[in-house]
């Protein structure tokens, strides 16, 4: 299995489709590596959060709920934290558009942004390097 | 996710257990929505909600603001803590009502 | 995502390096998979040993414990059962050679094949249809 | 997989826990190698182990003809479900000698 980049060691690749039901399979894959990772029991949830609200933006926003599309998450692992690539095949996505909400505008939705951004040391959206899509690229330290 | 309603008195107890995620949002919504419309008091047992999401807080945030509009009482109780992680992160920790139990829940209701 | 054939819809697609640590992993996904998929406890465990057992002998006969090995699980669900397949790129593997121990001469090992072919409905070992490697199709009826 | 070795006379019991797997057979086959080695009557229980794949039932193996040359007793205790599934799979349950108790094995060593 080819390395990532730098010292990065890739954990696991998962497919799936753009479908609300998948999304507790992709939780449970994600608290296991990531307790495997070495990130303490709290911020191993804390990840679970995150993944879960990025692949439910791509489901809602990017495939705007077509369950044909397809969802690729790459987790790996470097000395002190763990990188996870989340893919999609999509259109291209206005980055700008992507936040969340004033918190104290209390109404429902525009949370998901703001838990990815708080819970993660390091989110970019960016187009893939090679092929069409998008690319979130998240970042939690260990430890 | 699982849903059980109890009637006590004038109160509505709206037990949900599981994971309230982007699936079962939309069944958690419908179910809390169903039991503000009745006028009464409302309140949501997350004791057994493993996981919430952003959706399953969203379903949360609708029915407080249908409670609100039909100034019916509306309240959180024994929120587990993987819930109460996401509520603080949205905030909404200070927005809801929250009741350590359903016991005082009952009592300010 | 495309339909795996006849009306087979994938659930999943893990790609992991031949490594014993990532089992784990590939367990804790399939166990919840099975579930989802409407398998009894019971038998999404009994998937879970064959998953495992057929992944070993991937790491330690196909790859022979290089950990560079690449593997690619693919999980899909039919109308009446769940189907399985195990793939791997190492060198074509002798099929006649794959059988368990005779279970009465007791000794260390010989047992996964045992175990995999005793749990699933179907099991079979094919090369794959494009590509080298070697595939594993298990097939575990629903109910 | 977590182990632990206890004494209780001439016994010692290695309480074997967690998953024992590919990954973790190595261990559990040095601890109960170790055990047997030391001559007395050894008792591995496995209440705890929650998964046991074909490499963790190696390690059982190779432990129980190790005592068998030196004559000691070797026994099982407290298998749990998942792993009395996989002995029963490999016909080793009649095999083994298998305790449903520490207690039991401990009268029977
Ligand atoms: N993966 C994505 N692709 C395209 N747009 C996105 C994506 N994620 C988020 N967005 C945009 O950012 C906004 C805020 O997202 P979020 O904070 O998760 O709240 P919500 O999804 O409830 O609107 C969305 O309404 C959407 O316009
Ligand atoms: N994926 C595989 N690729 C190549 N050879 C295999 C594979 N799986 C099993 N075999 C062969 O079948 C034999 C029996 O396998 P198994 O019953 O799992 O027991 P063990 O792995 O302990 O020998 C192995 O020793 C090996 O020669």
């Amino acid at each position: 299995m080819p390395l990532q980049n730098d010292d990065a060691e890739v954990i696991f690749e998962l497919t799936f489709p753009a479908c609300p039901d998948r999304l507790k399979l992709v939780r449970t894959l994600v608290l296991e590596a990531a307790r495997m990772s070495g990130l303490c029991d709290s911020s191993s949830r804390d990840l679970v959060i995150a993944v879960d609200e990025a692949c439910q933006n791509v489901i809602r926003h990017a495939y705007c709920g077509d369950p044909e599309g397809k969802i690729i998450l790459e987790f790996a692992r470097t000395a002190d934290s763990v990188v996870l690539k989340l893919r999609d095949f999509a259109p291209l996505a206005d980055v700008e558009k992507i936040k969340p909400r004033d918190l104290d505008d209390i109404r429902p939705g525009g949370l998901g942004t703001h838990f990815i951004f708080e819970l993660m040391d390091e989110a970019t959206f960016t187009p893939p390097l090679e092929g069409d899509g998008n690319l979130l690229k998240m970042v939690k330290r260990i430890g | 996710m699982e849903h059980e309603i109890r009637e006590q008195g004038d109160v509505l107890i709206a037990v949900l257990s599981g994971d309230i995620d982007l699936e079962q949002a939309p069944t958690a919504r419908k179910v809390l929505l169903e039991c503000v419309g009745q006028g009464k008091s409302v309140l949501v047992d997350l004791s057994g909600v493993g996981y919430i999401d952003s959706s399953g807080v969203a379903s949360l945030v609708e029915a407080y603001q249908a409670a609100r509009k039909t100034k019916s009482g509306f309240a959180l109780v024994s929120v587990s803590v993987g819930a109460m992680r996401v509520l603080e992160l949205a905030r909404l920790n200070k927005v809801f009502t929250i009741h350590d139990t359903i016991e005082a829940g009952l009592e300010a209701s």
